[in-house]
């Protein structure tokens, strides 16, 4: 089925953009409305969290190397059971794909060019994540490789950028409320690091799958390091309830900045890390999403079903919401929990199931 | 669906099997033991070709043995025939004695002052060798055709590139003559180890095919994959190398050259040593090598010989070029007509201020612009050399000016695109520059009609369809994606030579190392004297 | 390579030309209505009543390129005005106005009138921050009078009068009598847990006349600050050089316009924004003018402060403790007093009570008439005893005004320029 | 709009569909088919405005309660 093989750095790359695509931009808003100032605390305890998760991951995923989450779950929790976790896990990922269609359009109506119809960014991003796919992980890969560095490149200048309009006063006091507003505003965090689940899928394409390991806390940690800076830094420029008020804080964040009068205005930049960010965390959602489709009912290629399944999800992308008003309130209050159902819910099960049982193909 | 058109149509068309000698009969492809059946049958084969001539003569005074000479005037080399052959075969092989059994093996060896000579019985070879350059002399009586090698003639001696120039470095070219060109890679690399495999290809046109390769350094999958394409090549005739090229590249569904192509020997030499394999076509100057990365289009052979860091600085330049020359009217459109925020407020207004009352939309005006400047180009290509310098430097200026009085353009328009163009021209792959200035027009297309998230679909495209690029099994986008940093001393920047100790990865990793480690300069050794450098491994 | 690919990319291809063939969010530079200042004031029927100025780039790049024989005939923007029940529907209007497309992206300044400041202006920046393309790094400003008379000023040789506002603002550090704020910073302000912004001050001036032009109006101080007196100077030299021709409309940029939540109270003079800018940490450079040993006028450029705001619970009572360190540049002297170790100490004290005295008397204006706690006193407390704010949250306003305020100035003299000591006439003896 | 949809959709089986067949990949062909058909229904019936039922507005059910709960313990 896919014959590809991918390098752990390759497979670190994708994680890490798969996880920072959307959350950069739409996390502080979610977070900062919980925990205020002490939101970058949330994001750090989120991301402690994730980094917890990514070890029962990487436990689970290598004791069988050579497997994807929907082979072993049927061995190792039985035909009915694990059919009905696979396909919890397969719609989260098929689901999310389609949130992330909408929501990237979203984004270029709001922030870009609110004359162009929603539907024309969504089509061209599902046009260009299904080329990927249909590339399979190689390509996949050398993408991420290719952009991910200049992603993350442009987040550090752009952070870089807006240093010097900080207050760090701002970002007192500390834990001003106790600590269960942070608890509280870590939860979508935690949801968004614990992305790293779509590892249960790579793994057995990763061509030495030991070291899918350290990919993975690198993956979390970069990760982690990025979101905290960032959250810190749209605190400190904007104020905390800036932040929780405004649609899209990073983007304002980079409209702020303002150098030597000549670098100014430089937010249509910001619109390259949305499209990218986006781009390569729509392929790994749906790549993981089909593949384990077409795993859970035994095709021999996921190819065939690129196309319809990219249609079905951008009509599905425009009919679950009505306005950006539902998608936050979604995206703020259930899906955490409904994404942590499946990214920590899931692994965390099988892994006691494995354990109980005493399984691994490794024997 | 185009595919299976094609299919019928070539199936439909007949090809003839090129050169009939037999006429289907086995024993009759043999060479006949009389001569004058011999000469009947070749008579028949070139009728109609006058530049074949046949010289009949005999051998020796006394006993005279009748034979003659096959030769194609202008493929050989006349003094020779004059000299080597007639001349010792007329004289010398008379005053002999001529009871001598077997007088075609002493005409081979006491009379012919030639240095290479092939026998053969089969008359197909003879036609075969007599149309390469070979002179065949048959004698009567004897079922042995010797064919002796006196190919020359006239052919272009070796010249200075025109495509590559580089402004130091050596200055000889390939030239048309393939045993020429062999000879020029030949004398770069004393050593047993560069295999010269010959074949040849087209039904009708025969042409002569060389595979270089360094044994030890290429990767072995890599030459197993050029003869098995090479031998799937099934075509008439190949005039050019670049006609074999589309027909053994991975793919053709690209813009970007998946082979390169150059007229330099030293450059050739040195991506032979790098473990690739270089096909050479008889009749063009241009040399194939295979496979070929995308970086290496930034590569010039001129990089190699100007010091580290004028040449790191080169290269860098040129990787701005690439972006300029395909990006740069695509965002002058994206941001004048969708991102107006993005320039700062004094360049805005100039803009705006000198685009007042022109009566196109900025993408139409690119277009145009665009479009003239690549007609403009192609003329100074296609005229005289002079007269293509007039025409390409006046014409930009001409139309330039002339469209910016009549306010039908602004003048930003005519610096970007002048830019665009010159920009273009500092790439080193001529191909490569091509792909590059197509694809500015869907992207600028793009730009036009959704901006800058346009340009960025468009290169996320570019970007995907690069990556699952792939030239003779390697990835073409390496040593970027994926990523072998070792290979980096010699994309973006040229480090210093003593500093690439390793061939690129996925290319030469059959003998990864090239020379020494620790050949960087260093102040001389006081104790011993000299810097102490093993040379060798 | 295969089929499948090549009717993919069939496939794609026509998939773009569908998209393709609408350009939505289109426009032509040339079709664009460059804003850059929005004047509001308030209308009537309690209207937004907005005025906008717009750029003619044709008159500007006509002047660049140096024809059209001296270039004042045209000038280089126009005015437009519209009423509108909010700011969106104003804008909107314009579109009736204008035959080009309003451009708000590169707008530099948004001044408020007097009166619709006084009426609050929440509601304006709700619009304002909602709309895509006005930025957050936009100035500010409250006019003092009407705003829409600002935009007609003439500032020479600027031809922008906004534009030239925009770098009056940026330039204002080295004198520091005024207050800059943008956007960004007035928003963060608002919903932060002092919600008391400063806007700058802006008055057009009609005509130019010897007169003062600071009405001591308010609090009717009978000795004028130090900065008054600079200030005033600074004026003549400026009518000296800029010649007799001075009738024309010019604007000043002094003082601070200092809010209680989203209303106007009331105009800070220079003194007072000076101590202000002392308090929050945001002066750069300064004169500062004191009487030296013989009695003469010394000045003192300040270089470079710090301030610290330090709220102490202190036996139950809360007290606020500012400090400031202020290093001085030795700028002129006007008797001929060497600075030496000796004499420096008590000379930097009269600094330090200059300094002081610029402080207590933004103290005075903004704690005890206005009641508005534009020094971030509030939001101190809440940095350092988040608990007890929520306690003291809802008193703040009853408590601010009795609030104890203790004052700690340190200034250093560092440097005194390019030369030792004051061309003496006559030498030294 | 109805007929842009459905020249994309016949798009789409135009270029999967040749292929299926000449495999003899009739599994994959079924899967193919329903998500192809579900995919279209969707579409269509946006277009035509008719009631969907909302997948989002079911997991909501689910995992509202579950944040309220969360809410009230941590405040």
């Amino acid at each position: 089925m896919e014959k590809g093989k991918i390098t752990a750095r390759q497979a670190m790359l994708l994680i890490i953009v798969a996880i920072l695509g959307d959350g950069i931009f739409f996390l502080p808003t979610f977070v900062a409305a919980q925990a205020k100032t002490d939101a970058w605390l949330s994001f750090l305890l989120g991301s402690i969290l994730g980094l917890l998760l990514t070890g029962i991951i990487i436990k689970l995923g290598l004791r069988f190397p050579d497997k994807t989450v929907i082979q072993y779950s049927e061995e190792l929790a039985g035909t009915v059971v694990g059919k009905l976790l696979g396909i919890w896990y397969i719609a989260f990922f098929l689901v999310t794909t389609s949130y992330l269609t909408r929501e990237f359009g979203e984004f270029l109506t709001t922030v870009v060019m609110p004359e162009t119809p929603i539907l024309i960014f969504m089509i061209f991003l599902s046009i260009a994540y299904s080329y990927a796919v249909y590339g399979g992980i190689e390509v996949m890969g050398r993408v991420a490789e290719f952009l991910t560095p200049i992603y993350i490149f442009l987040l550090i200048v752009m952070m870089g950028l807006s240093v010097k309009d900080m207050n760090l006063q701002e970002l007192t006091p500390v834990m001003g409320n106790g600590i269960g507003p942070v608890i509280k505003g870590s939860i979508p965090p935690f949801a968004w690091t614990a992305n790293v689940s779509a590892m249960l899928m790579l793994i057995p394409f990763i061509n030495q799958p030991e070291q899918s390991k350290k990919a993975s806390y690198m993956a979390v940690g970069v990760v982690g390091l990025l979101f905290v800076v960032n959250t810190m830094q749209a605190i400190a420029v904007l104020g905390a309830q800036e932040v929780a008020r405004l649609e899209f804080p990073f983007f304002h964040l980079a409209a702020t900045v303002r150098v030597a009068n000549f670098l100014e205005r430089i937010d249509a930049l910001i619109m390259i890390v949305w499209v990218t960010g986006d781009f390569i965390r729509a392929c790994v959602f749906y790549y993981v999403g089909l593949l384990g489709l077409s795993q859970w009912l035994k095709l021999k290629d996921y190819k065939p079903l690129v196309l319809p399944m990219s249609l079905l999800l951008v009509s599905l992308g425009i009919v679950q919401f009505d306005s950006i008003m539902e998608i936050h309130t979604w995206g703020g209050q259930g899906y955490p929990f409904y994404a942590l159902s499946v990214e920590a819910g899931i692994p965390i099960l099988l892994l006691i199931i494995a354990w109980v049982r005493g399984k691994s193909s490794r024997v | 669906m185009f595919n299976r058109i094609f299919r019928k149509v070539r199936d439909s068309i007949k090809y003839g099997t090129g050169i009939n000698v037999s006429g289907g009969d086995e024993h009759q492809s043999q060479v006949d033991s009389r001569l004058d059946n011999n000469l009947q049958r070749l008579k028949g084969i070139f009728e109609g070709c006058a530049d074949v001539v046949f010289r009949e003569f005999s051998l020796g005074t006394e006993e005279p043995v009748r034979a003659a000479l096959l030769f194609v005037e202008g493929l050989v080399e006349m003094v020779a025939i004059n000299e080597n052959i007639m001349k010792p075969l007329m004289y010398e092989a008379g005053h002999r004695n001529p009871a001598i059994t077997n007088i075609f093996k002493l005409v081979k060896e006491k009379a012919l002052t030639i240095g290479k000579v092939n026998e053969t019985t089969n008359m197909e070879e003879v036609v075969e060798f007599i149309l390469s350059g070979y002179a065949a002399i048959f004698i009567d009586g004897s079922q042995q055709v010797m064919l002796a090698h006196v190919r020359g003639g006239e052919h272009r001696a070796v010249e200075e590139p025109s495509s590559e120039v580089v402004v130091r470095g050596p200055r000889e070219a390939f030239t048309e003559t393939l045993h020429t060109n062999i000879s020029l890679v030949r004398r770069r690399l004393k050593n047993p180890d560069l295999k010269v495999e010959m074949r040849k290809v087209g039904r009708r046109t025969k042409t002569d095919l060389a595979i270089l390769y360094i044994k030890g350094i290429v990767n072995e999958k890599i030459i197993r994959e050029v003869k098995e394409r090479l031998n799937r090549v099934d075509v008439d005739g190949t005039v050019a190398s670049r006609s074999l090229g589309e027909i053994i590249q991975d793919t053709s569904w690209t813009p970007f050259p998946l082979i390169t192509y150059t007229e330099r020997p030293d450059k050739l030499t040195a991506q032979l040593l790098e473990g690739r394999v270089a096909i050479m076509v008889d009749g063009t100057p241009i040399i194939l090598t295979v496979p070929v990365l995308f970086m290496e289009q930034l590569q010039s052979s001129e990089d190699y010989y100007e010091g580290f860091f004028p040449a790191s600085a080169i290269r860098l330049l040129r990787f701005m070029a690439i972006n300029i020359a395909l990006l740069l009217p695509s965002l002058y459109v994206a941001v004048t007509t969708f991102h107006q925020e993005m320039l700062p407020t004094p360049l805005l207004i100039s803009l705006a201020g000198a685009r007042e009352g022109v009566p196109f939309p900025a993408f139409v005006e690119a277009l145009v612009m665009e479009i003239t400047f690549e007609i403009l180009r192609e003329a100074g290509i296609r005229l005289p050399r002079p007269a293509g310098q007039a025409v390409s430097i006046v014409g930009a200026l001409v139309i330039g000016d002339a469209a910016v009085s009549a306010g039908i353009v602004s003048p930003a328009m005519v610096i970007i695109v002048s830019l665009t163009g010159i920009a273009s021209f500092t790439i080193p792959g001529y191909s490569f520059a091509l792909a590059l200035r197509l694809l500015r027009f869907p992207i600028m297309f793009l730009a036009a009609t959704l901006g800058l998230f346009g340009i960025m679909m468009g290169l996320i495209f570019l970007l995907i369809h690069l990556v699952s690029l792939r030239s003779f099994g390697m990835p073409y986008m390496s040593p970027i994606a994926p990523a072998t940093y070792g290979d980096w001393k010699d994309t973006f920047v040229r480090f210093p030579w003593w500093a690439m100790v390793t061939r690129p990865r996925l290319i030469g990793q059959k003998d990864p190392v090239r020379q020494a480690r620790g050949l960087q300069p260093k102040p001389p050794d006081k104790d011993k004297g000299g810097s102490g450098n093993p040379g060798s491994r | 390579m295969s089929l499948r690919r090549r009717r993919f990319l069939t496939v794609m291809f026509l998939i773009f030309v569908l998209l393709l063939s609408g350009c939505w969010s289109r426009r032509e530079i040339d079709d664009l209505a460059i804003v850059t200042g929005i004047a509001l004031d308030l209308g009537p029927d309690n209207k937004v009543h907005m005025t906008i100025q717009l750029v003619k780039p044709e008159v500007l790049a006509k002047r660049a390129q140096g024809g059209g024989g001296g270039g004042n005939a045209d000038k280089a923007y126009w005015l437009l005005e519209s009423h509108g029940l909010t700011f969106v529907d104003a804008v909107r209007k314009f579109n009736t106005l204008s035959p080009r497309q309003l451009f708000l992206a590169h707008n530099v300044i948004i001044i408020f009138g007097e009166d619709l400041a006084r009426r609050g202006i929440a509601s304006t920046l709700d619009r304002i921050s909602r709309t895509k393309n006005l930025r957050r790094t936009i100035w500010v400003m409250v006019a003092k009078g009407k705003a829409r008379e600002v935009l007609e000023a003439e500032l020479e040789p600027e031809y922008l009068s906004a534009v030239a506002i925009g770098h009056m603002i940026e330039g204002r550090e080295v004198y520091s009598q005024s207050y800059g704020i943008d956007l960004k910073d007035f928003l963060r302000v608002l919903t932060g847990s002092s919600p008391n912004p400063v806007a700058s001050r802006i008055e057009l001036r009609k005509e130019f006349t010897n007169r003062e032009f600071w009405e001591v109006d308010e609090d009717g101080q009978g000795e004028a600050g130090q900065g008054e007196e600079d200030a005033k100077e600074h004026i003549n030299k400026e009518a000296r050089t800029q010649g007799r021709e001075q009738a024309k409309k010019s604007v000043v940029l002094t003082g601070a316009a200092v809010f209680k939540k989203d209303k106007l109270m009331g105009w800070f003079d220079p003194t007072e924004t000076r101590g202000l800018l002392w308090i929050q940490g945001k002066m750069r450079r300064g004169i500062i003018i004191i009487n030296g040993p013989e009695g003469e006028k010394m000045a003192f450029e300040s270089i470079r402060s710090k301030s610290e705001v330090v709220p102490k619970i202190h036996q139950g009572k809360l007290i606020m403790r500012v400090k400031i360190d202020e290093e001085n540049d030795f700028a002129e002297d006007m008797g001929f007093v060497p600075l030496t170790p000796e004499n420096i100490p008590g000379i930097e004290k009269k600094i330090a009570a200059a300094i002081q005295k610029d402080i207590e008397a933004a103290l005075r204006k903004g704690q005890k008439e206005y009641k508005s706690d534009i020094f971030g006193f509030g939001a101190a407390v809440h940095r350092k005893y988040p608990q007890q704010w929520k306690a003291i949250k809802g008193r703040w306003e009853e408590l601010f005004p009795q609030l104890e305020v203790q004052v700690e100035v340190k200034s250093k003299i560092r440097r005194r320029g390019m030369s030792t000591e004051p061309p003496k006439p006559g030498g030294k003896e | 709009m109805i007929l842009l949809v459905l020249v994309v959709f016949f798009l789409v089986l135009w270029l999967e569909l040749p292929k299926l067949i000449r495999q003899r990949w009739w599994w994959e062909l079924a899967v193919f088919a329903v998500i192809w058909a579900l995919a279209l229904v969707v579409s269509v019936a946006q277009i035509y405005d008719l009631p969907l039922p909302n997948p989002t507005h079911g997991l909501e059910y689910i995992f509202k309660p579950v944040s309220h709960w969360f809410e009230e313990v941590l405040s």
